[in-house]
């Protein structure tokens, strides 16, 4: 078990790097430039040595293979490079921000799963029953809508015309003014989770062996209990898993609609404003979480079905 | 003679279709006392499998019993209320499926499963019923049984697995072994021994058994009465040898004519073998023939 | 008028969702500025109501004969947060921070009309030669040539700050000499700044607490403001007309012309905007006060020419290029292109000067037979785009204010394209003017001077005149000591600020 | 029951928005992009303009109806490219095997691992905003799904005795993928790519609101919906419309990939009710 | 004895297993099989007989190019079939064909039965449409169905006229071996009897040689005239099949053989001992054949390595 570990713990590794090659090499080609970002709202005008003397203070101006070789290195040794634009560590950056990104996406997990598990259990359990009906067509409905329409939607009925809850940001980070945002962000993975939640217990259901359990003389309820439940919760971990990992990739839209300081609404802005070194970071971070989780996941599952470890 | 343990009589079974019903099984009828093993015989689809899941009452939605009555210790289990036929089920029938494999949560040790059964019918607890579990294990002569209970099916070859199913079936003693082809997936030689376990144990126990198996040397060396069935009807009954020597029915005389006989191509030299639709030639009026049993002696 | 010590603001920093940094030197946006105007002071300020700068650390200024040595008597009760008096070295300590070549600031180009300082920027210097203390509280600049200092020491980018404080700390903890300190930074979410005792203003702050709130969304500001979860909130076009049509709102909105002309340049090396009367025929051909009327729900006012209604050399007499389709039509038939041309115009999402704009010309140049296409592109690459010089024609918002002297360059043909002469506009009798002015030591004679060649511009059309923008402020009922800020009405000055007890309890 | 009628209404709802891209023409009152006259900008819906005008003074109607062909540009073109790329890659690595398909699979791992949102965002910020950009990002984004399902399909199909006979028949491995895999796999490749369309035409409105969509004059709903944010108050219905329209053409699709899937895959049928 | 149609020498194929470690490092070797050597005679029935798993399909799709061995030479007509001078899949595929054990799996589901027919004959060079059109006719006729059931898809078909169907596409290419994996077993009952019947008519009518893989002994003993008994990747027993059903000398071919259920002996059931498993991962070292009778060999090692255990 502990070789299992360490082995899937080195897997990351590889992926790590060619994400960062990856990202490097697209950023490398994107146009426009953090010197003349800070210009581009026309409230100064633009001071063309000032910008090559920034470019050049950047390393800017040193030849792409050079650049990649540094970023390497530098990645190597656990650093992520330095803002162009606060100047300060991109890990020091990030760390500001992915606590309030996890803060979000465990809450909207929290609320997916709260909700989603039971509710899919539930059609499952009497499938083509009116419950089952409803959670279904809300599921499929909640995959279809446009997640900042949704979020627009809430805003305004529950903060604006109702008045119940703080329509935007971290606020003295309470535990109001995450509801609405990790709401609306944890709507797609509660359909998915409601989803894969009813075809996993249904699939398990129709297995030989819960029909070994009927044989054996157990009620519906023990069924359920003793043999249906763990074996679908291996698929809702899977699905859970996938979902939070990516969960905070998928909360950009988000983050900037509530002006959540999370690590998503940080890379948005240096996409715009191209502080490369911050974007780099921002999605190495938000690959790592993804692959970080999913390793989770798969040992969660080698605890859960002994027939993984074997493989 | 003694009162029969399982006396299925008329089954009629179907699924709706439509305004009507398709037919799946028509009036069956056959009892097995005490102590006996009874085979039933038959092709793919002719209705094995569901007649023995009617007598567990474990049928699927559109599946259902439109008539008959299936008695089982005097009582008529199509009317029995749930909750007793729970307390039947596993205790006083108990069933043996086809695939070990599938038939077994994988994500439970064995001896958990085989413990379950203590649990739901003797009203054990979990660490009264390990001990036990080990004992049912070491009763189907799997080796290292302590060390077994605690391993995964996957962790096992497809005949250990079949002799935990065995082990579970026969836990609580039951009084109705139901096997429906437990030994189709297996390897001969591992086939010989499972077969061997399950007519040495039930014969100690006293188990009557219902085996299902659409190879007749299977049945042959396991049970005492053959029933054949086809399309949904049992056509014939015998003895065992009786069945063998002298069939009466078209379609069992098919059935023995279609396969080769082992030793028979040196006895005989190669003979064409049987083709069953050549004997049959109009499948559809099959249904509709007579019940075939060998004292009301009748030919189609 | 009854002011009211105490209480908290809920301020707004609508430019973004984050503040990048909080070191106000190295930042040119107008996000970090809010920090700075609550915790920084700089050698000038901004006198909203003169519209002028004025002398802020300095009690007065001597000024030498040929208007370049200016020699400073410093405030002797001004204190930094961390106790250490303001002296000149701090004032040296800090123009030298803001152009060292190894940082780049943006503010050293106010700090280059120093004498020295261009050599220093290059490297080529130690120090900067025209900066000399004299002593403790008094210090002597030379600059470059006679300008108006103020213009270029009032810049948030060239705040002072303590010489005696590690530099690396300026980022996440920073020291001034304004009047609050800085209290606590929730990144993304909001800087705290609290009430400074020592302010070297007698009386003031007032309040105790501003919480300067990262916002850039409209509606969820719009929301908050709503809920009064904030005290001031920028309007947004439509947000402008929503409220002057709603009670409780409509009273409490603050306008000003801000110092910024939103246009459309047109580059003349695409053919057919070498020839002026193309110019003026698209200036003809777009109602620009209808755009103005409907889209930007009059939340600017219709362009004139370059210089805005708040500048000093604004020509009230001169009329904007009237809404004309048929002389439209005849120009470009004189200039041959009676059956119109194709153009691209590039266009970052902005909804007062960029694509909606497009959008909405595009029917109106449509029916003169002229066909624009919007070429999109992200704000951060509009820039390059432009200072690149590859386009056709782009639509911007650029200062034009509040000096015009300083406004008026980037037509200068001097001016390098890629510095702000965007539109590479040249004009022989322009550049006399300007040159002429640059030279004049009479502010009104320079004024007018200014004027004139303001009005050269507007009838060479090198760019499409839109509008001034119109800064739109609302504020809750409690708020009182807003100012009218040209510059950037977002900007305030902090220590004016007060609220009366109808406030909500939490902030009061 | 329940199977047939999703499957009836998301075919009834795409076939809507076909419908509208194609007719477009024809069934829009006003032109999408010139007939904007700012005197009628922000009007509520009324019996001329069915849905409202916008800031510009356009036709809601018309431009959701316009709008619609470059949604269904965007959901068809996107997965066309993603199945291609999917299918090639997957199909290729799963016969093959070997270095070329640990190549394949260390690539998907990485895609995988790479949010879709934010590759599409990385790419759109290199390739500028537009259509054809869009395109690009989002037919580069989610093949990575499709290449693991034609991976494991093929890996499946190839130990298929029909596979197998072909193989012994003489065919080439290229004639082989083309006549026995491809056609094969089909329908879950089509499932992935209905499914998929429905998430292009959502990440078309999310980038949108990021500012790195389709631009106007365009009339592409994520834009609309974007543009319309700020006039929620003002005009509701300019947001009302392009929003609903997403989220019925999404349904649509949705729907749709399910009851595909649900109809390929009978064990799936007999299981649902 | 005519000369031998099929050579197999030696042949050896060998599974890397991904190991536990770190990396994924420490693979391990499955021996699928191991040093099996036999040959074919034209118009021969060979059979292969054994455990599951033993590796009987994997020596046979060594045969049929679809698995590479890893070490050995396979012969067609003295031509080796392996290595450098392999012919191409297209000249194989005039030499062996094979018949799958499973009907449903065999037939592409997206073709009619006459494209899977017509295709293969295309492919080799006849394309004139009516010569190809005869030649499915006819063999359509042979393996017992109507021509104009060819236009049909698999679906319309039952298992075991697909069976049928089977065997007509690898008889299209008119080749000289037929290898048979299990083409009865998984059939209904009622079934198999026509099919058995069909491949020995089909044996007589085209002269063809059959490599027959079965665990169903009295199948075996009614087709074949040869049988060889493979165990853990091993061969341990060939002979006639007189030989082998008659006088098995192996005891795993005597415990096969007594494993079988057989009508005739109602209510008896026949097992011999457990011999434990070979280890697949480090087999016995390979050691020659015995001749004990004429044409009858068996294996020292494993008879000695059995009895022990
Ligand atoms: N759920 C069901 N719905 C409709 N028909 C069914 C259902 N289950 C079984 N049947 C039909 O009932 C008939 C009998 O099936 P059954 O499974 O009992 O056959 P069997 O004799 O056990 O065959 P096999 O040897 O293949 O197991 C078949 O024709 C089958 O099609
Ligand atoms: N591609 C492969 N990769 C790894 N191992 C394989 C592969 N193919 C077969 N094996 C292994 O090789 C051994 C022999 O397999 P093979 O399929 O030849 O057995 P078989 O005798 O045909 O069995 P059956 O009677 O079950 O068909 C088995 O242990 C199997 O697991
Ligand atoms: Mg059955
Ligand atoms: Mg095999």
């Amino acid at each position: 078990m502990l070789q299992f570990t360490l082995r899937r713990i080195l897997q990351i590794i590889p992926t790590v790097f060619v994400v960062a090659l990856l990202i490097f090499v697209i950023f490398s080609v994107v146009p426009g430039s953090f010197a003349a970002s800070l210009f581009a709202d026309g409230r100064t005008a633009a001071d063309p040595e000032l910008m090559a003397r920034l470019n050049r203070e950047l390393g800017l101006d040193k030849p792409l293979l050079e650049r990649f070789v540094i970023y390497i290195v530098d990645l190597a040794h656990l650093d992520l490079g330095t803002s162009f634009r606060t100047r300060q560590p991109v890990i020091e950056l990030i760390n500001s921000r992915i606590w309030a990104s996890l803060e979000l996406a465990m809450a909207a997990m929290a609320f997916a799963i709260l909700v989603g598990v039971p509710l899919g259990f539930l059609a499952a359990l009497r499938p083509g029953s009116i419950l089952d009906t409803v959670t279904m067509i809300g599921a499929v409905s909640g995959l279809s809508i446009p997640q900042f329409w949704l979020g627009l939607l809430m805003m305004y009925v529950f903060a604006l015309q109702l008045n119940w809850l703080p329509s935007f940001g971290y606020g003295d980070g309470s535990w109001r003014n995450i509801i609405l945002p990790a709401v609306t962000l944890g709507v797609t993975p509660l359909a998915l989770l409601a989803r894969t939640t009813r075809a996993g217990v249904l699939d398990v259901m129709s297995a030989d062996f819960v029909r070994t359990a009927h044989s054996k003389g157990m009620s519906e309820g023990q069924v359920v209990r003793w043999h249906v439940a763990r074996n679908a919760l291996v698929l809702i971990v899977t699905t859970v898993g996938l979902q939070f990992g990516s969960l905070i990739g998928q909360a950009v839209v988000i983050e900037k609609l509530f002006s959540w300081p999370g690590i998503g609404s940080l890379l948005v802005d240096s996409v715009a404003i191209r502080d490369i070194p911050v974007v780099q970071g921002a999605i190495l971070v938000i690959v790592l979480w993804f692959l970080v989780i999913n390793t989770a996941v798969d040992l969660i599952y080698a605890a859960i079905d002994p027939r993984i470890k074997q493989g | 003679m003694t009162e029969p343990l399982l006396d299925v009589r008329d089954l009629v079974l179907d699924v709706p279709h439509g305004r009507g019903s398709l037919p799946i099984l028509n009036r069956v009828s056959f009892q097995i006392h005490p102590g006996e093993a009874y085979g039933l015989v038959g092709e793919s689809g002719s209705g094995k499998s569901v007649t023995s899941l009617a007598i567990m009452g474990l049928l699927k939605k559109p599946l259902r019993v439109s008539g008959g009555r299936i008695g089982f210790q005097g009582r008529d289990l199509l009317t029995l209320p749930k909750r007793e036929m729970r307390k039947l089920r596993g205790d006083r029938i108990a069933m043996i499926f086809q695939e070990p494999m599938t038939a077994l949560n994988p994500l439970a040790t064995v001896g958990r499963q085989i413990a379950e059964m203590f649990m739901l019918h003797q009203g054990k607890s979990r660490a009264e019923a390990a001990p036990l579990a080990v004992a049912a294990l070491e009763s189907v002569k799997v080796p290292n049984a302590d060390r077994r209970a605690r391993s995964y099916p996957h962790e096992m070859s497809g005949g250990l697995r079949q002799r935990v199913m065995i082990a579970m079936a026969l836990a609580c003693n039951p009084d109705l072994l139901i096997a429906d082809e437990p030994t189709t997936a297996l390897d001969v030689t591992v086939q010989a021994e499972v077969l061997r376990l399950i007519k040495d144990l039930c014969a100690e126990r006293g188990t009557a058994v219902l085996f299902i198996s659409h190879d007749l040397g299977v049945i042959a060396s396991v049970c005492q009465r053959v029933g054949v069935m086809y399309a949904g009807c049992l056509v014939e009954e015998n003895e065992t040898a009786a069945l063998f020597e002298t069939p009466r029915h078209d379609y069992t005389r098919g059935l023995l004519g279609a396969l080769p006989r082992l030793g028979s191509r040196a006895a005989q030299g190669r003979q064409r073998l049987i083709d069953i639709d050549s004997i049959i030639a109009d499948r559809s009026r099959l249904t509709e023939t007579r019940f075939i049993t060998p004292r009301r002696e009748e030919t189609p | 008028e009854g002011e009211r010590q105490g209480g908290t603001l809920n301020f707004t920093a609508p430019y973004g969702s984050s503040f990048a940094t909080l070191d106000s030197q190295a930042s040119p946006n107008t996000q970090e500025e809010f920090i700075t105007q609550a915790i920084h002071r700089s050698l000038y300020s901004w006198d909203s109501l003169k519209n002028e700068p004025v002398l802020e650390l300095a009690t007065s200024a001597d000024v030498s004969e040929e208007g370049t040595v200016y020699t400073y008597h410093l405030r002797e009760n001004a204190v930094f947060h961390n106790d250490k008096p303001l002296t000149a070295d701090d004032i040296i300590y800090s123009y030298l921070r803001i152009a060292a070549p190894q940082n780049a600031f943006p503010g050293a180009s106010y700090i280059a009309n120093i004498a020295g300082a261009a050599e220093y920027i290059a490297g080529d210097a130690e120090g900067i030669s025209g900066l000399k203390k004299i002593d403790d509280h008094t210090l002597e600049i030379t600059f470059v040539a006679p300008i108006n200092p103020g213009f270029a020491l009032m810049m948030n980018t060239t705040a002072i700050y303590p010489s005696n404080v590690d530099e690396a700390s300026f980022v996440t903890a920073p020291v001034g000499l304004g009047a609050f300190k800085f209290e606590e930074h929730v990144p993304g979410s909001q800087v705290v700044v609290t009430k400074f005792d020592k302010y070297y203003e007698e009386g003031k702050p007032y309040l105790d607490r501003v919480n300067l709130i990262l916002m850039g969304e409209d509606a969820a500001r719009d929301v908050a403001f709503r809920n009064k979860e904030i005290d001031v909130s920028i309007l947004g076009p439509t947000q402008y007309q929503a409220y002057q049509g709603e009670e409780g709102l409509k009273d409490n909105i603050l306008e000003v012309a801000e110092v910024f002309t939103r246009n459309i340049g047109f580059n003349p090396a695409f053919e057919p905007f070498k020839d002026k009367r193309v110019r003026q025929a698209l200036n003809h051909a777009i109602n620009a006060p209808l755009i103005i009327e409907r889209l930007v729900k009059n939340k600017a006012y219709p362009a004139s020419g370059w210089l805005p209604v708040s500048s000093p050399a604004f020509d009230p007499d001169k009329p904007a290029y009237d809404f004309d389709p048929e002389k439209a039509k005849a120009l470009l038939a004189e200039a041959g292109y009676a059956d119109g041309f194709e153009f691209e115009v590039t266009a970052s999402p902005n909804e007062s000067w960029g694509v909606p704009i497009v959008e909405a010309i595009l029917p109106m140049l449509q029916k003169v037979g002229v066909t624009v296409r919007p070429r999109p592109v992200e704000s951060a690459a509009l820039g390059d785009a432009i200072t690149s010089n590859d386009f056709q024609a782009y639509i911007w918002s650029n200062q034009s204010g509040p000096d015009p002297l300083n406004a008026l360059r980037c037509f200068y043909s001097k001016t390098l394209q890629s510095a702000c002469n965007y539109a590479s506009y040249a004009s022989p009798e322009f550049d006399a003017l300007y040159e002429q002015a640059q030279q004049e030591r009479d502010p009104a004679k320079q004024i007018d001077l200014l004027r004139q060649a303001n009005n050269i511009v507007q009838d060479d059309a090198p760019v499409w005149f839109f509008n001034y923008n119109k800064a739109v402020m609302a504020y809750q009922p409690w708020v009182h000591g807003l100012v009218p800020n040209a510059t950037e009405l977002a900007l305030q000055p902090y220590d004016e600020i007060w609220i009366d007890e109808t406030a909500p309890d939490s902030r009061n | 029951m329940r199977l047939r009628f999703n499957l009836a209404l998301g075919a009834f709802l795409t076939t809507l928005v076909i419908l509208a891209g194609l007719l477009a023409p024809w069934l829009a009152p006003f032109d999408p992009v010139l007939d904007a006259d700012l005197m009628s900008s922000e009007l509520p819906p009324d019996g001329t303009f069915w849905f409202g005008t916008d800031a510009q003074g356009r036709d809601v109607y018309s431009r959701i109806l316009y709008g619609a062909q470059i949604s269904l540009t965007v959901g068809i073109v996107s997965q066309v490219i993603n199945s291609v790329i999917g299918v090639t890659l997957g199909m290729t690595a799963g016969y093959w095997g070997g270095w070329w398909d640990d190549l394949v699979s260390g690539l998907t791992n990485v895609m995988l691992a790479i949010p879709s949102l934010i590759f599409a965002l990385a790419v759109m910020a290199v390739l500028g905003p537009g259509l054809p950009s869009l395109l690009i990002a989002l037919g580069l984004t989610n093949w990575s799904w499709t290449c693991r399902i034609a991976r494991s399909s093929t890996l499946s199909l190839k130990s298929q005795g029909y596979v197998q006979a072909a193989q012994t028949l003489g065919y080439s491995d290229l004639r082989i993928m083309f006549t026995q895999i491809l056609p094969n796999m089909m329908g879950p490749i089509l499932v992935m790519a209905t499914l998929g369309m429905g998430s292009a035409v959502l990440s078309e409105a999310a980038l949108s609101f990021l500012g790195l969509g389709i631009q106007p004059p365009f009339p592409s709903w994520g834009s609309m919906l974007t543009d319309a944010q700020r006039l929620l108050q003002l005009a509701p219905w300019v947001a009302v419309f392009p929003g609903l329209a997403i989220f019925l053409s999404v349904l649509g699709f949705n729907l749709l990939g399910d009851g595909l899937r649900d109809s390929l895959d009978p064990h799936m049928r007999t299981r649902k009710p | 004895m005519t000369a031998p149609l099929l050579e197999v020498d030696d042949l050896h194929v060998r599974f890397p297993v991904a190991g536990t470690g770190l990396t994924g490092r420490g693979k391990r070797l499955l021996h699928a099989v191991n040093g099996v050597s036999f040959s074919l005679a034209k118009g021969e029935c060979l059979s292969i007989v054994g455990e599951s798993g033993c590796g009987k399909s994997t020596a046979a799709l060594s045969i049929m190019g679809l698995q590479e061995p890893t070490e050995g030479e396979i012969r067609f007509r003295g031509r080796p079939m392996t290595g450098p001078s392999a012919p191409t899949r297209m000249e194989r595929a005039k030499a062996v064909q094979i018949v799958f054990q499973d009907p449903y799996a065999s037939l592409n589901p997206r073709q009619t039965v006459w494209r899977s027919l017509a295709d293969p004959l295309r492919l080799h060079g006849i394309t004139a449409k009516s010569e190809s059109a005869d030649r499915i006719a006819a063999l359509m006729r042979s393996v017992g169905l109507t021509p104009e059931q060819a236009g049909r898809f698999p679906h319309e078909f039952s298992g075991g006229q697909r069976q049928r169907i089977g065997i007509a596409r690898a008889l299209i290419l008119e080749p000289e071996i037929v290898v048979l994996d299990e083409p009865v077993s998984a059939l209904d009952v009622s079934i198999r009897a026509q099919i058995i019947n069909l491949l020995l008519d089909l044996q007589d009518q085209f002269g063809l040689s059959y490599l027959m893989i079965s665990h169903d002994l009295s199948v075996v003993e009614h087709m074949s005239d040869r049988v060889m008994v493979m165990y853990f990747g091993q061969l341990v027993e060939t002979g006639s099949w007189q030989q082998i059903f008659a006088s098995p000398a192996h005891p795993y071919t005597r415990r096969l053989i007594a494993a079988i259920p057989d009508p005739a002996h109602f209510g008896r059931i026949s097992a011999e001992p457990f011999i434990d498993a070979p280890n697949m991962f480090a087999p016995p070292a390979a050691s020659d054949l015995t001749e004990i009778a004429p044409g009858h060999f068996i294996r020292r090692t494993a008879l000695e390595g059995a009895a022990r255990a």
